[in-house]
């Protein structure tokens, strides 16, 4: 029930892009394409929980061990660097072929401030290893859900006749905006 | 003959019906409705009226005239719709101010910043009404009980809605038999004697608009079917495994909206799936969501709310979900 | 028990003003000016030079490989020119002007009254016949009928089916045809069936045609061979898959044509040319002619010439009206709007109809409101808003995923859009642009 | 003090290390690092990301033009040869040095010219009015004049002439960049080679029908009598359809044929007056 | 290569290990005088440590609520109590409450809440909270109107004033029962 | 022809083999529309430079479309990012319900993870069959 | 470019918010209020203009491999310090500020600026730079604070001019992002004409 509690809090309610406001430039940024969103979303979900991981241990187990949680910025955004580069590189190594196909699929998923900011939020939040995780995966999947409705209208958009200067980001978080009044519709159904 | 033939592509013949037509049926459907929050609520529900579909209308006209430069097409009608719907859903007793600050909204950042009729992914209405709510949570849930036709406007007696009673109740631990006992009974509900948004709470006003709608074809039946039948269905289901902690289906289906939801805002053209199926899922959608909401979250109703959110992913049914192709399932051969 | 067809259709008012005036038959004009391409396919080759004398039913142009068709004089007279004309699909095109003198016809046509309903040619020589004497559908795609009646190799033909529609408002020509040469249609249907190989035929009529449904079926006479189908009105029942739909459920598939399921699908005019063809050796160089329109005083069916300006057929429904705005060839939905009265009728022609000026101006264009009419309209499921927005902005690659190459360019969703969107201009505009550029990467 | 200070520093260089391992391949791999000379060349760029190179973006067009071997097939029509030869001097590649081109339309179609004889009451585009017949007059081949060419220029290089309902190329603006070449239905524009001060001769006309019909249809049109093609020293002219054209690489603007059209089909643009009109001129002025 | 990147992260931890040891002491005391602060403001001035002087009691509810003790010569003139609910809007509310010692409210101090801007925030406003000064749960039936008691509740937040309710009623219980009262 | 479901890309050839050509994407089309991307220099906005198996006989300098079906792009997703996560989470929901601690839970998930990843890596030839690309001459 | 126009150009022919569109997300999330908005604004001007000098005085020693962990490590040493110097000092801003003083560290325009500014340049222009770019962040959030605080608390700096509360929305998460947008369409209408 706990976890079903973190997973609807972190999808729906307190949505990371709608609600707290961490990926904003590449939920504006990379949203154009309903197919790229898609694949986006999985690449992310992998890297947040990865580094959730990763930084957790690090964090509980190294630096609170040594009394020097305050190197927790620091640290986390070196390993966070080198995890999601170390990932590409093996995939680069494992496959040629697969590699090349993800890059002209995606943009690098470098969505740096949610994924450092869901590594502290873990932290903040005072949850255990698995609570972390599942946290993570339920926020990065509400990340790539805003992601792919915004895609989805923004397609939509593009076939019809948006104001000259509305067009591009301002309509874009414009319509963040109007999915976020929506969202608050959710608001209390997890406190 | 004086003049040249004129040269066209064909065809050479139309219906004859247009948006403006369509745009007045929808208008001609809400006067039952009206007329009986003008019963109910009195002067209250014409200012409130008149401001939103004036200010609608004005608002429309500045913005496509001054700010877009393009041609106006404030007679289209679509802005009376918009501020007639926005009326319906605001308490009778809303100040004019905020009623314009709704109206603005509705048109000014619901339509026209995504370039106006046709264009807008979120309806309208539902963007100003849902802005004021959460802007203005005071004033937009201070509800006028129904009086019989009163001249007072910003005094009048409020109460709480059904629903607002429900959950209150709820929430401090009593039972659903004794709530009812201080709410309206169904048939009340059912003419709309009771507190709520000056247009949502005749149902049967409603009815008879949306009777009218179908048989003018303005609108089909899948949206208001769907959207009614899954709250029925999700309803009924959590009334059946404990009545006391949840109210019964024909409750929820007279309460917070859902008749005006589902027949005048759901089936909004624009922001509606262009396709059967896909409009079905998408009436299932608002409906779970608002049983959701009503159930578990903080608002009481969630009709407007669940529209807005189902209204987001429209896009996306609009790209997956394709009618059946003629000769698709036949495989080349 | 009325069929139709289950998805999409509108139903414009039918207008059938002329469906009471039987056929009169308009002699040949002063010139006729002959189009070498009235089908479908590869133009025609002239085999006339200027100044030769011609004949009634004289070949004049040869059928240019396998899809096209003989063309043959309507008039006996002088070819006076071979020029390029502006014709009735707009563009120029080489014509043969004939000027007329007297109305001599070949002898070898048997123009005899008599009904011969014996069939005695075999399968081959009926298709020869049929390209012999330039027969084309006269449905409206006008396409070479030898060529539709060689069923393809590996393809089964089980079923003939008569189209005795006439979806389109205001055109009477086939209804007519149906009632007074009843007869000579269902000779002309039995001859294509045995050129086709098959036992069974249907002739689907719609039910706005009641006189015609009952004279076919008392001419029947109970023959088990063909049989009449009334079916429901709905616009565009006379297009042949929604028509095949309608009467035996099958779906031609997607990109197919009806042989892929057994069925081949003649107009009830052109069961009638096969029969003047095949049993009275008589060419196809007249039709019968819809001429209507409110303000005309005197509108009426006639039998035409080809080649006959369409001025002279005006001029038979009594003259154009002082208002005219839009004249148009074919009918309201489908047809054609014509620049010029000095169009010639053409294999194709079915109907003319006048509109005064205050119906042929388009009104004004709005935005989509997506209220999805047109999606519902479209008898071919497809989503036309979506296929003018995709042409507006010039994602024709889109358009073909979203199929717009099924478009049977019917016109409902044109009809319906209560924004008045050109959803159909934009619609050719992307078919045109996609076939263009097929047919550039094949040549690559 | 010195504890945390220790602590911090072992953790930090280890991880700093770490980090630095991983990063040092990557960086390798992926070479984050950018050619200085990309930015110098969109520097050299005009920066109108106008897409005529046939890339997104100036920028894109510079990464390419630093990457590729050689310069052939790349071009900015906007910047023309000496941005190309800038790019080359930079990249000390060799650029291939292309004429400056400027568009041209050939029609003269004017209401006044071409009588109308029908009322086009559609879609106001050429490729969709195109689609249906040939247009509002009897020149199946001109102007259709709802300014496609005009809408898809990006350097406001065209307009519509209210008084004669055909496009302008305003040369000056024009960069060659054959958006409206595309765009036309007709295929009436064409780019041909810039002289200087923009002179121009051609033939304004691309009407392949014979001379009667093509007169009758609009007074300006080529009827293909011929006579250009004799006066021609050059062999710029040729007829073919029923229609002559010149080759604006082999014309050396002697202004000869202009003067030989019988329906002046034949422009010329830019040119100080002619001597006798020149004289002309001077006797209607001292006749005042 | 590898050397100068070691060398800039040695050069930045001794930088960020001197930051934080001449921090350090900082941070505590602010944290500390919050505390303070936060006592301050709901009991009438003292001269002990109360923070040294807290003790926790158990609420009989599973956990337990932090004491602190304000003194004025040894003497108590009243009890901090650092209570909270988990019945806000949005869960989590913590408040300073100071009590005399005998039983009546003297103030009220909000510490944490995620209650909505403009509606439950309101009750960190004085027009809100103020109403508990000088009252004695004893007799001061510490309930919102609407559900029978004496409180009158923010306008369309009757959520959040109940749950201030049942955060002051928690720690005046839990004082009770621990016989300080 | 391109369709819904394929992504293309425009390219320039920098070099061309006897059996392979090298393209440079001449923008990271995902990356074309956000705006951050003129002064982003983290991530690999820059142009992406593909081998592509085959002989072409293209000129360096040609201007090219390279196009991968979309099923590809996410077959390419799953069993780079989706599968390791799935097999991330399981294993971890697996070491915790041993109650092993979170330290060695944590750890022995990750390795399960990398061991994934190994056995993609054995597989690879079998992987790399599943992508392919096409070009086209513009 | 002269000194004073490397300083002037992140007001606004460069603004990271309002024309380069990066650094959304403390944008949105701080500006609340306007004092909120600023504070964030300076701390990250902080970071921004010391690393620009420190990155612009070691560039020369960092080799181009090592270069984007090299700067991480300089700016991440720059936000812990920003992050407990607030801690210690004003408490109050550090709480409201809260997560996003610790993602300084991965907003794009500080780590973009030290790649494409100060790693080329010599110091006094990266400082100016890092300045400049700064203020103009610090600009963008204050006058987005300024708009949602007016609209949303009817106050300005914290001075309430009317009675009663503003347009809630705008202090919450959709205002804000309402907000940004029409900020951007008009910054956009202003910069084209
Ligand atoms: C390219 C092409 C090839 C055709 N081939 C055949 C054929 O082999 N057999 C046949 O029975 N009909 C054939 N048809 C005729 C079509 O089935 C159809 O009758 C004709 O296009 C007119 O139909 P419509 O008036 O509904 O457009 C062909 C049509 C086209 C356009
Ligand atoms: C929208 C549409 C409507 C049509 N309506 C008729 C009709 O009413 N009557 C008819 O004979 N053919 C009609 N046709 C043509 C038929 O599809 C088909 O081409 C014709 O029946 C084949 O016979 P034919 O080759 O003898 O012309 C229509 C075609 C289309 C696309
Ligand atoms: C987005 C949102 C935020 C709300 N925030 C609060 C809140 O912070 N405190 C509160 O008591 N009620 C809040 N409410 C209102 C409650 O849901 C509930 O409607 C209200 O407390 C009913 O009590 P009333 O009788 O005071 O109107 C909020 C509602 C919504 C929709
Ligand atoms: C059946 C129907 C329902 C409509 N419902 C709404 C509505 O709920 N809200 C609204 O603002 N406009 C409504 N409109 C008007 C119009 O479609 C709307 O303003 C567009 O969304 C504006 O682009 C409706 C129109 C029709 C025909
Ligand atoms: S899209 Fe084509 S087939 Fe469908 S209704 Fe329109 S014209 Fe008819
Ligand atoms: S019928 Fe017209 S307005 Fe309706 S969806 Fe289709 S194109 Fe749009
Ligand atoms: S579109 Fe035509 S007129 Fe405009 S710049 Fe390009 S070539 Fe010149
Ligand atoms: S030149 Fe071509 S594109 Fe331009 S207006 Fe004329 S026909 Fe249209
Ligand atoms: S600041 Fe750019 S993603 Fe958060």
């Amino acid at each position: 029930m706990e976890y079903i509690i973190i997973i609807i809090s972190a999808i729906f309610v307190n949505n990371i892009v709608l609600a707290q406001f961490l990926g904003v430039c590449p939920f504006l940024g990379v949203s154009n394409k309903v197919s790229t969103s898609f694949g986006m979303a999985g690449a992310v979900t992998f890297v947040m929980v990865l580094a959730t991981m990763v930084t957790y241990l690090i964090y509980t187990y190294i630096l609170v061990k040594l009394g020097i949680a305050f190197m927790q910025t620091i640290t986390y955004i070196l390993v966070i660097a080198a995890l999601v580069q170390m990932v590409e590189i093996i995939l680069k190594k494992i496959s040629q072929p697969l590699y090349q196909a993800l890059g002209i699929f995606l943009p690098l998923i470098t969505t740096n401030c949610a994924v450092l900011g869901v590594t502290l939020l873990v932290i903040k939040k005072h949850y255990n290893l698995l609570e972390g995780v599942v946290y993570s995966a339920a926020t990065a999947i509400g990340f790539g859900l805003a992601l792919v409705i915004l895609a989805g209208i923004r397609e939509q958009l593009d076939l019809l006749n948006v104001p000259k200067g509305m067009k591009g980001a301002p309509i874009s978080l414009i319509t963040a905006g109007i999915l976020a009044l929506a969202f608050m519709g959710f608001s209390g159904i997890v406190r | 003959m004086s003049s040249l033939l004129t040269v066209s592509q064909s065809p050479h013949i139309h219906t004859g019906d247009d948006t403006k037509k369509l745009m007045r049926g929808v208008i001609i459907a809400l006067i039952p409705a009206f007329i009986a929050s003008v019963y109910y609520f009195g002067w209250g529900a014409l200012i409130v009226t008149a401001t939103s579909v004036l200010s609608c209308i004005f608002f429309e006209y500045v913005i496509q005239k001054y700010l877009i430069r393009g041609p106006v097409t404030i007679t289209d009608g679509s802005a009376i719709v918009t501020g007639l719907l926005l009326a319906f859903n605001l308490p009778s007793n809303l100040p004019v101010h905020i009623i314009i600050i709704g109206a603005l909204v509705a048109i000014g950042i619901g339509k026209m910043s995504f370039g106006g009729l046709g264009n807008n992914p979120f309806n309208p209405a539902l963007v100003g009404r849902v802005f004021l709510l959460i802007s203005f949570p005071v004033q937009m849930t201070t509800w006028p009980v129904p009086s019989g036709f009163k001249t007072g406007y910003a005094d009048a007696v409020t109460g709480a809605t059904p629903l607002g009673v429900l959950k209150e109740g709820i929430r401090n631990g009593e039972q659903v038999s004794q709530l009812m006992n201080q709410i309206p009974d169904h048939m009340q509900m059912f003419y709309g004697h009771m507190g709520g948004s000056m247009g949502e709470v005749a149902a049967l006003a409603l009815l008879i608009g949306f009777v009218y709608m179908l048989v003018k074809k303005i609108i089909t039946w899948h949206i208001p079917v769907a959207v009614t039948g899954s709250i029925a269905l999700f309803t009924g289901i959590l009334w059946l495994i404990n009545p006391e902690k949840n109210a019964d289906p024909l409750f929820h289906l007279l309460t917070g909206g859902v008749m005006l939801g589902a027949i005048f805002m759901a089936t909004d053209y624009v922001t509606s799936p262009m396709v059967p199926k896909a409009m079905i899922i998408y009436g299932i959608g608002i409906g779970v969501i608002t049983v959701i909401i009503r159930v578990y979250g903080a608002y009481p109703e969630g009709v407007s709310f669940a529209i807005l959110i189902m209204n987001a992913f429209v896009p996306l049914m609009n790209a997956w979900i394709k009618p059946k192709r003629f000769g698709e399932e036949v495989k080349n051969g | 028990m009325l069929k139709t067809f289950p998805r999409g259709g509108v139903h414009p008012p039918e207008n059938k003003l002329t469906a009471g005036n039987p056929i009169e038959i308009l002699p040949p004009p002063e010139t006729v000016v002959i189009p070498v391409t009235q089908h479908l396919g590869k133009p025609a080759v002239a085999t006339v030079n200027k100044g030769d004398k011609v004949l009634v039913g004289q070949l004049i142009a040869r059928a240019e490989g396998f899809v096209s068709a003989n063309i043959h004089s309507s008039v006996s007279g002088t070819v006076s020119r071979i020029d390029t004309v502006t014709d009735i699909s707009g563009y120029k095109q080489t014509c043969i002007i004939i000027d007329v003198s007297g109305d001599e016809w070949l002898s070898d046509i048997d123009r005899s009254p008599d009904i011969i309903t014996e069939i005695k040619h075999s399968p081959e020589e009926i298709i020869q016949k049929c390209l012999d004497c330039g027969i084309v559908g006269l449905g409206g795609a006008t396409f070479p009928t030898h060529v539709k009646l060689k069923v393809p190799a590996g393809k089964k033909c089980n079923l003939l089916i008569i189209n005795g529609v006439e979806c389109e408002p205001w055109l009477t020509s086939d209804h007519r045809l149906m009632l007074e040469k009843g007869e000579e249609i269902i000779t002309g249907a039995r001859i294509m069936m045995r050129a086709l190989g098959v036992t069974k035929a249907i002739i689907g009529i719609e039910n706005n045609k009641p006189d015609a449904i009952a004279h076919l079926s008392r001419l029947l006479n109970g023959a088990n061979d063909i049989s009449v189908q009334g079916l429901k009105v709905k616009y565009p029942q006379g297009g042949e898959k929604q028509l095949i739909k309608a009467l035996t459920g099958r779906e031609v598939p997607s990109g197919g044509l009806p042989i892929d399921v057994g069925v081949v699908v003649q107009n009830a005019g052109t069961a009638y040319a096969v029969y003047e063809a095949v049993q009275k050796n008589k060419p196809l160089f007249e039709r019968v002619v819809t001429v209507t329109g409110k303000s005309l005083s005197k509108p009426g069916n006639f039998l035409v010439r080809v080649g006959t300006p369409v001025a002279k057929l005006i001029e038979a429904a009594g003259g154009l009206p002082e208002n005219t705005g839009k004249i148009i060839s074919g009918g309201p939905m489908m047809g054609k709007a014509l620049a010029n009265l000095q169009t010639p009728v053409v294999k194709g022609t079915s109907g003319i109809v006048v509109f005064p000026a205050e119906e042929s101006q388009r009104p004004q264009v709005g935005p989509c409101i997506r209220c999805s009419k047109c999606v519902s309209a479209c008898p071919m499921g497809l989503e036309p808003y979506l296929l003018m927005s995709l042409a507006e902005k010039g994602l024709f690659e889109r358009m073909k995923a979203e199929k717009v190459t099924d478009c049977i360019e019917c016109g409902s969703c044109s009809y319906i859009c209560p924004a008045h969107r050109p959803l159909l201009d934009y619609i050719r505009l992307g078919k045109t642009t996609l076939f263009k550029m097929m047919r550039e990467k094949s040549v690559k | 003090m010195s504890h945390t200070i220790l602590l911090t520093v072992i953790v930090l260089g280890s991880v700093g290390l770490a980090a630095a391992v991983i990063l040092y391949f990557v960086s390798q791999k992926f070479k984050v690092y950018e050619d200085p000379r990309i930015d110098i060349i969109q520097e050299a760029l005009p920066g109108a990301n106008c897409g005529g190179c046939g890339f997104t973006g100036c920028r894109n067009f510079a990464e390419a033009l630093v990457k590729a071997d050689t310069l052939d097939g790349l071009n900015c029509p906007v910047g023309g040869a000496t941005v190309m030869a800038d790019v080359a001097k930079i990249l000390g590649k060799e650029a291939v040095v292309s004429e400056p081109l400027v568009a041209v339309v050939r029609c003269q179609g004017s209401y006044e010219h071409r009588p109308r004889t029908s009322a086009y009451d559609g879609v106001k585009e050429c490729r969709i009015a195109h689609l249906l017949y040939g247009g509002e007059t009897d020149c199946h081949y001109g102007c259709l004049g709802y300014g496609d060419c005009v809408e898809a220029c990006q350097f406001g290089a065209m307009y519509m002439d209210e008084k004669t309902g055909l496009p302008v190329v305003i040369d000056e603006k024009c960069v060659a960049c054959g958006a409206c070449v595309k765009a036309c239905p007709r295929n009436i524009i064409e780019l041909r080679k810039k002289f200087k001060k923009d002179r121009k001769i051609y033939v304004s006309c691309v009407n392949c029908d014979r001379g009667g019909p093509a007169r009758k249809a609009c007074k300006v049109a080529c009827i293909a009598c011929n006579k250009c093609f004799n006066v021609c020293k050059f062999g710029a002219i040729t007829i073919q359809n029923n229609l002559a054209y010149i080759d604006s690489f082999k014309c050396t603007l002697c202004r000869k044929c202009v003067t030989e059209c019988p329906t002046s089909a034949i422009v010329e643009l830019n040119f100080p007056p002619r001597k006798a009109e020149e004289e002309a001129v001077k006797e209607t002025l001292t006749q005042k | 290569m590898i050397m100068s990147l070691t060398f800039i992260a040695l050069g930045a931890s001794a930088a960020l290990g001197f930051v934080y040891e001449i921090t350090k002491r900082p941070i505590e005391l602010t944290k500390l005088n919050k505390k303070l602060e936060a006592i301050k403001a709901v009991v009438p001035s003292f001269d002990n440590n109360p923070d040294q002087e807290m003790f926790k009691l158990p609420t009989g509810e599973g956990d337990s609520l932090e004491v602190f003790p304000a003194k004025i010569n040894n003497e108590i003139i009243g009890y901090a109590v650092r209570t909270s609910t988990q019945k806000g809007f949005s869960g989590y509310i913590g408040i300073m409450v100071g009590f005399s010692p005998d039983g009546t409210i003297i103030n009220t101090n909000v510490l944490e809440q995620k209650e909505t801007p403009g509606l439950g925030t309101k009750m960190t406003e004085p027009s809100f909270k103020d109403q508990f000064n000088g009252k004695n749960p004893d007799n001061f039936k510490l309930r919102v109107k609407k559900d029978g008691g004496e409180v009158d509740a923010i306008t369309a937040a009757t959520i959040t004033s109940r749950a201030f309710c049942d955060a002051l009623e928690r720690a005046y219980n839990t004082l009770k029962k621990g016989g300080l009262i | 022809m391109k369709s819904e479901n394929q992504i293309t890309h425009e390219g320039v050839i920098l070099s061309s083999g006897p059996d392979s050509v090298t393209v440079m994407i001449s923008q990271n089309v995902s990356c074309a529309g956000c705006q951050a991307s003129g002064v982003c220099n983290l991530n690999d906005r820059n142009n992406k430079i593909l081998k592509i198996d085959g002989n072409y006989n293209l000129k360096p300098g040609s201007k090219v479309i390279v196009t991968v079906n979309l099923s590809h792009g996410y077959l390419a997703v799953f069993l780079g990012y989706v599968m390791p996560f799935v097999i991330l989470i399981a294993s971890l929901l697996v070491t915790i319900s041993m109650s092993l601690g979170e330290l060695a839970a944590g750890l022995i998930s990750l390795g399960i993870t990398s061991f994934y990843y190994i056995l993609l890596f054995l597989f690879r030839k079998h992987v790399s069959k599943k992508f392919s690309f096409s070009l086209k001459t513009l | 470019m002269s000194l004073a126009k490397q300083f002037t150009k992140g007001f606004f022919r460069e603004n990271p918010i309002l024309v380069l569109l990066i650094g959304m997300c403390p944008t949105l999330a701080t500006t609340t209020s306007a004092i909120n908005g600023l504070g964030m604004g300076i701390a990250t001007t902080f970071v921004l203009t010391s690393s620009n000098v420190v990155i612009s005085l070691l560039a020369k020693y960092i080799p181009d491999k090592v270069r984007i962990p090299s700067f991480i490590v300089v700016i991440a040493s720059f936000v812990t310090i920003v992050d407990l110097v607030m801690q210690a000092y004003v408490p109050g801003l550090y709480e409201t500020l809260g997560i996003f003083i610790p993602l300084i560290v991965v907003n794009c325009i500080v780590l973009a600026r030290a790649e494409a500014f100060a790693s080329k340049n010599k110091l006094l222009p990266s400082f100016l730079d890092g300045l400049g770019m700064g203020l103009g962040f610090t600009m963008a959030l204050g006058i987005l604070g300024t708009i949602r605080e007016i609209l949303g608390s009817g106050s300005v700096f914290g001075y309430k001019f009317i009675k009663g509360d503003g347009i809630l929305v705008f202090i919450l998460a959709p205002g804000a992002f309402i907000a940004l947008g029409y900020l951007i369409a008009f910054i956009n209408k202003v910069r084209k004409a």
